[in-house]
């Protein structure tokens, strides 16, 4: 990363922590308050392609962990300025126990799907956003799948074992 | 790029006048390719049922299933995989983790059928199933199905270079051949921390070697406890089935490293070895190990014997809360290590570490008591509430030839080198006997040479009756004798041994063996009288074998005191002997003859012990 | 004018994969496109954090049928980049031949389902044929059809088989040879032309704006890809291009993946000519016992559809703790596909859909 | 046409016609979809089988279930298998559909096939290869000649059983029942 972003951001940001972990990763770790300002600044600054919003069940913690993996666009069609190389994994924590935040449809058009799907498998909930329904389960589940305390395997045991073989009734 | 036509895609009418493309299957057929990841085959030779597949199966596909006509043995469970193809997903990650190589994919994929229960099947391959695996010519693709599949059809195989596991062993630091027999300095260095991680890593935790090990000891997991650097972890898994660690860390016969799954296409994981680092790094086993004392219980037990199996049963008593007392003619603990494993094998600071720790907790040890002389076995059962012999072989035997009594025994050999000194040998020693004594007796003999003749050349040599590759001794403790430059002369028998005018010995008259055992397989050598070879020297040992010294037992009990066929002390279930209150365990009762054996030996006498206490306070 | 609510697909001829869009349609103008993914939803990264590091290779495959390499690649590279694994060089040109082979063959699938959907039936047969060709390749060289199960941690599963390197040039040749007929019949056929211009149009600030990658950008005009931005592999030991168009519709879409593969088949020519001998695998630790350091991970390639990226956290256990996978259907098949769809005809919603080359198992996981 | 089977042809004209003319309901319901357009296409050309994709369930006799079944899917295949005419064969395609595949511990696919819909055969394999279908599809012929290929028929008689296990998973189905509930009970209880 060009030294001066990292500069500019620990001045515009003073409570972010910055940690560069390989020569292309850089990890930025801010409260929840900045996220939403850090995301349009670094928009600003050349990071113009939000390429994933995840989410992380640290359940020891009692907290979840969302991460935006953000990396530059090209600046000119042809010419690549070496910056592209980066990704930026922005991170934040908020409390497991009451999981919201706010949207960044409004910053990332393309955050709309990431976060209906954080919604739907993590539960948690992103204020601000149109439409947060249903994207890809069938059934409700009383735990959001991806938190660590819904167990899979246990499910599918009570579940789908739970189905009996069709008998042949004649017999 | 041209502009769009409308025209342009008319050229390719021409391909209405070319060969089809299409395979006229299934007249027409494609091989699959050599590496295939179709049906499973396993050669149920080679499977040891290690169940390392169906650890390593993302699915659960394959299951461990016991076969009822199978005989489980050391380095073989009972035990086969079983398929489901309900589950398998083929990817083949079951046959780079199979240590034998015996699980392989065929080039087979055909089964169809309409009821699930057949896609479940115990692999097997032509060997063991002919009737499903069919030639060429018999076989037809319409009918192809589990039990119809084609002869030679492998595909998908195991490659050492990119299996999941690794076959050879991190390299044990050892002294070199001319180095280490100037002295007798340890000749194994011992690993360090990050190689002992680095070999307890290899191991793929499939058990085998728990099931070969008399002792039965927790082998995967001291092994994992190591590899997670826990240290004491380790030694406290260790000491829950073997309290001499340190000795047994060293000279272990080592039958789990036989059985291990790794051994059978690489090097076995260097379990001997990592007991040891554990027993080194751990400086004080009493802190380590935080065992909480038992209540006494009151029971004297004597122990007639320091060795592997008396200081076992010492260390298991005292757990027990009974007091455990033990007898030894020598002056430190250890018995018949203490003086059989030369210093470069087993150091004493090693026998002491183990036995001072089981004197911390509270073992009465009587060195340099001899029972029969310094105290009296009418005694000893007065006094105790039982009695356990593990008295071992204490005597060498002689090849009883002409002028033998001119020559050294073993034993007695071993024992002043190791612990008294100014044993003086000679130039030129010739040692009998062909087994680990015998190269122990050898290699001493050219260390003390070189210590005594620094500047002249010496020779040694040893005879033994059995060919080269028949020796009993262990394959390593003959290359490393040959690196040392002891010369070999298998196949040769004692005649007599010949003196020179002043009486003293000359040299060693063989004669060519013809056979070692009888037809019925018993020992009883046969010779070739006239074929015969000199062997010059000045000093002679014989090492061919031990046995146990009964005669401090007095008579009358001893009149009592079975044997079995192989003239061994009978016991039963509990280690107890026809005399009651007499336990035994040891050399004396098992024919392994090694430490880990008598350790094993004295676990089921402490269970066997533990049970006559209970009863008779109960009763 | 009557509003009409409409299911197009999973079960619909114009559908390819398990994928459904609701479509709201006044006549035969659609006013408002709904994805409606989740019929391929396994769970995979829930399933993930139940096996251990190697188990998951024959899983994380599964997430894109069409293409499985570029998954196992960008798992791998997380693997690798937080286990601190070295790659020997041999392999590292090994794997780039093999995505390469990988990206023809999906490409050779999309155009097949292209020109099926367009109705060009014998360009679709030939595709569908010289994919089976590539398809022999990889079976030669993983001894799988479909699911290959190749790249590993630290390496390649298996070296080049013997007289590997000549199969694939006689192959590549003999596809290559049909470029001039695929023209003929298709790039250069006026009824394509005719159909495909100016159906899913988008510009570039658009297509950045709703982080689109692959061909669906550079058909905008930016020569993206991640091969060449962020290389890895082998991608900057030989000179390649990268081919764009400027029109950003669903023919410069599908000019751009014909263009693709011949600068594909190119790059394998180049590799192979240059590539060293040597190692191909660097054992990972033993299966049983791997543990991860505590870390995390985003690593990402260029598939045939655009940036694949896996994000992955390790707790410093034998199993991984949360993994993500960034893939390129993902915002083609949910926004742009939405966004294109609105005001157009209900005759090019499959157009639509198909050049954007959305794959529906990569969206659902 | 082989003249062998002429004779076969003038007993039962409607069996042989069904056998040879399977038409494939075009439904991509898993990852085992990927082998079938190489197996209908030049390479290996499921046509000379007499089988053909065809667009709408109502034209269909053959549902290949390919692969692994979500939820959400197993609600769509209900919905294509009970709109098929019969005679209808169903084929369960690679191991997920028989017990779980890969997807063995998923939450969100269901374990075996058959206890939803009947299946008249079972194709090992992850992915099967072109040459597995068509012989998959010669044991099909077989069991349709021997009358064993009866899945449409066990749906009709067992069709509380498949219809309560349908709704124990997916909640109530919002579509009538295909066939008359509680008649098998009732008969039972007579």
């Amino acid at each position: 990363m060009n030294e001066g972003l990292k500069e500019k951001l620990e001045k515009a940001f003073p409570h972010a922590a910055i940690t560069s972990m390989r020569d292309t990763d850089y990890v930025v770790t801010a409260d929840k308050e900045s996220v939403l300002s850090l995301l349009a600044y670094v928009k600003d600054a050349g990071f113009d392609h939000l390429t994933l919003i995840s989410c992380v069940d640290w359940i020891d913690e009692g907290e979840f962990e969302l991460v935006y993996i953000l990396s530059p666009y090209m600046k000119d069609n042809e010419q690549i300025s070496g910056n592209e190389k980066i990704n930026l994994i922005l991170k934040t924590r908020i409390a497991r126990g009451n999981p919201a935040f706010q949207t960044v449809t409004h910053i990332f058009e393309n955050a709309e799907p990431y976060e209906r799907e954080l919604h739907e498998l993590f539960g948690v909930h992103f204020e601000g956003h149109k439409r947060l329904i249903p994207l890809f389960l069938e059934r409700a589940y009383d735990i959001p799948p991806f938190r660590k305390d819904f167990d899979t395997r246990r499910y599918v045991k009570e579940v789908f074992d739970n189905i009996p073989a069709i008998q042949d009734i004649k017999a | 790029m041209a502009m769009p036509s409308i025209l342009g895609p008319f050229k390719t009418l021409r391909f209405l006048f070319e060969k089809p493309k299409t395979l006229r299957y299934p007249f027409e057929r494609k091989e699959p390719a050599l590496r295939y990841r179709g049906f499973h085959l396993n050669d149920w030779e080679k499977c040891t049922g290690c169940g390392n597949c169906a650890d390593i199966c993302p699915n659960q596909a394959i299951e461990m299933v016991e076969i009822p006509d199978m005989e489980a043995q050391p380095g073989q469970k009972n035990e086969r995989p079983r398929l489901d193809y309900g589950r398998c997903c083929f990817c083949g990650l079951c046959v780079d983790i199979c240590p034998p190589g015996s699980l392989r994919l065929s080039r087979d994929y055909f089964h169809i059928h309409f009821d699930t229960k057949t896609f479940t099947f115990i692999p097997k391959d032509e060997k063991t199933e002919k009737e499903k695996f069919l030639p060429p010519d018999k076989y037809s693709i319409l009918q192809a199905s589990l039990a119809h599949r084609k002869q030679d059809y492998e595909g998908f195989a195991s490659d050492l270079d990119f299996s999941l596991f690794e076959p050879e062993r991190i390299t044990m630091p050892e002294l070199g051949a001319e180095e280490r027999k100037m002295s007798f300095v340890e000749q194994v260095l011992g690993y360090d921390k990050e190689s002992a991680r680095k070999e307890a890593a290899r191991c793929l935790e499939c058990k085998l070697c728990e099931e070969a090990c008399p002792a039965h000891l927790k082998i995967s997991d001291y092994v994992r406890a190591i590899y997670e650097d826990k240290p004491a972890d380790s030694l406290k898994t260790i000491f829950k089935d073997n309290p001499i660690p340190a000795i047994c860390g060293r000279i272990c016969m080592k039958h789990c490293e036989t059985a291990c799954s790794l051994s059978i296409r690489g090097e076995p994981i260097a379990i001997r070895w990592l007991k040891r680092y554990v027993a080194d790094s751990i400086l004080d086993y009493k802190t380590a190990l935080e065992l909480s004392p038992a209540q006494p219980s009151g029971k004297k037990v004597a122990i007639i014997g320091a060795g592997p199996s008396g200081l076992a049963l010492a260390y298991f008593l005292t757990l027990q809360g009974h007091h455990a007392v033990v007898f030894d003619a020598f002056p430190g603990g250890g018995g018949m290590v203490r003086i059989g494993p030369p210093a470069y094998r087993l150091p004493l600071e090693s026998i002491d570490k183990d036995v001072n720790h089981m004197a911390s907790l509270g073992v009465e040890f009587n060195f340099n008591t001899r029972v029969g002389s310094d105290i009296s076995f009418e005694d000893i059962m007065k006094k105790y509430d039982a009695v356990y012999l593990a008295i071992g072989t204490s005597q060498s035997r002689s090849t009883k030839v002409k002028n033998a009594d001119k020559c050294m025994l073993a034993l007695d050999f071993l024992r002043k080198s190791k612990l008294e000194s100014g044993v003086v040998v000679g130039k030129k020693i010739v040692v009998i006997g062909g087994g680990n004594v015998a190269m122990d007796v050898a290699r001493t003999g050219l260390r003390l040479q070189k210590m005594q003749y620094p500047d002249e050349p010496t020779e040694i040599k040893t005879v033994c009756l059995e060919n080269g590759d028949e020796m009993p001794a262990s394959e390593d403790e003959i290359r490393e004798s040959k690196e040392e430059g002891i010369a070999f002369n298998p196949a040769w028998g004692p005649k007599e041994v010949r003196l020179d005018d002043g009486g003293n010995i000359a040299g060693l008259l063989c004669m060519k063996v013809k056979s070692v055992f009888d037809g019925q397989g018993r020992f009883s050598p046969s010779f070739y009288e006239d074929q015969e070879l000199f062997l010059e020297a000045d000093t002679i040992i014989e090492a061919i074998g031990q046995a146990p010294d009964f005669s401090f037992i007095p008579q009358n009990l001893m009149s009592t005191l079975e044997f079995t066929p192989r003239r061994k002390v009978k016991v039963d279930e509990n280690g107890q002997t026809t005399i009651t209150r007499v336990f035994a365990g040891g050399d004396i009762v098992n024919i392994n003859l090694d430490a880990v054996t008598a350790i094993a030996d004295a676990k089921v006498a402490a269970e066997g012990i533990g049970k006559i206490f209970s009863k008779k306070t109960s009763g | 004018m009557r509003e009409l609510e409409l299911y197009f697909g999973p079960q619909h001829l114009g559908m390819v994969g398990n994928f459904s869009i609701t479509l709201k349609a006044e006549g035969d103008r659609v006013l408002k496109a709904t994805a409606n993914p989740g019929y391929l939803h396994r769970g995979f990264e829930k399933l993930m954090e139940y096996r251990t590091w190697i188990q998951n290779f024959p899983l994380v495959c599964r997430i894109n049928v069409v293409e499985p390499d570029h998954v196992e690649m960008a798992y791998a590279m997380a693997v690798e980049k937080l286990a601190g694994i070295e790659v020997p060089e041999r392999a590292q040109y090994v794997r780039s031949i093999y995505l390469e082979l990988a990206r023809v063959g999906s490409h050779l699938f999309g155009l097949w389902a292209y020109a099926n959907m367009l109705g060009f039936d014998t360009v679709a047969q030939w595709a569908m044929y010289h994919r089976d060709l590539v398809l022999d390749l990889f079976e030669e060289l993983t001894g799988g059809r479909v699911y290959h199960i190749y790249i590993w941690p630290g390496g390649v599963r298996r070296d080049f088989p013997k007289g590997f390197k000549d199969k694939i040039v006689t192959t590549l040749h003999s596809i290559g040879g049909c470029v001039p007929d695929y023209d003929a019949a298709f790039f250069n056929n006026a009824i394509f032309h005719k159909r495909a211009s100016g159906i899913g149009k988008i510009d570039q600030r658009r297509a950045r704006e709703l982080g689109a990658t692959g061909q669906v950008l550079r058909a905008t005009g930016m020569k993206y890809d991640v091969r060449k931005v962020a290389p890895y592999a082998a991608y900057d030991k030989v000179e390649w291009n990268v081919p764009v168009r400027s029109d950003g519709d669903a023919y410069s879409r599908i000019w751009v993946v014909r263009d693709e593969m011949i600068e594909s088949v190119h790059m394998i020519f180049k590799l192979l000519d240059c590539m060293p001998e040597g190692e191909v695998f660097n054992k990972p630790p033993n299966p049983f016992k791997w543990k991860i350091p505590r870390g995390e991970a985003y690593a990402r390639c260029e598939s045939s559809r655009g940036e694949f990226g896996a994000y992955v956290v390790s707790n410093g256990e034998d199993k991984p703790y949360r993994v993500h996978f960034r893939t390129p259907s993902y915002p083609h098949g949910l926004i742009i596909l939405e966004k294109l769809l609105e005001n157009a005809n209900i005759a090019d919603v499959g157009n639509t859909m198909i050049s954007l080359y959305v794959v529906a198992p990569e969206i659902d996981r | 046409m082989d003249r062998n089977k002429i004779g076969k042809w003038l007993k039962q004209p409607a069996k042989m016609a069904n056998k040879y003319s399977l038409n494939a309901v075009y439904f991509c319901t898993g990852c085992g979809i990927i082998e079938i357009p190489p197996v209908i296409t030049a390479r290996w050309d499921a046509e000379r089988f007499g089988i053909i994709p065809v667009a709408t369930p109502r034209q269909g006799n053959l549902f290949m279930i390919t692969g692994y079944v979500s939820l959400k899917t197993l609600r769509a295949i209900i919905r294509t298998y009970e709109q098929m005419p019969d005679p209808k064969y169903t084929v369960g395609f690679g191991s997920c559909p028989i017990n779980g595949g890969m997807y063995w511990d998923s939450y969100n696919t269901i374990k075996h096939l058959d206890r939803y819909i009947p299946v008249d055969g079972w194709i090992a394999g992850c992915m099967p290869r072109p040459e597995a279908v068509f012989i998959g599809v010669t044991h099909l012929w077989t069991l349709i000649e021997k009358d064993m290929a009866n899945g449409y028929l066990r749906y009709r008689e067992h069709y509380d059983q498949y219809r309560g296990n349908q709704e124990k998973l997916l909640g109530k189905l919002d579509w009538p029942p295909l066939y008359a509930t509680g008649i098998a009970q009732k008969e039972i209880a007579a």
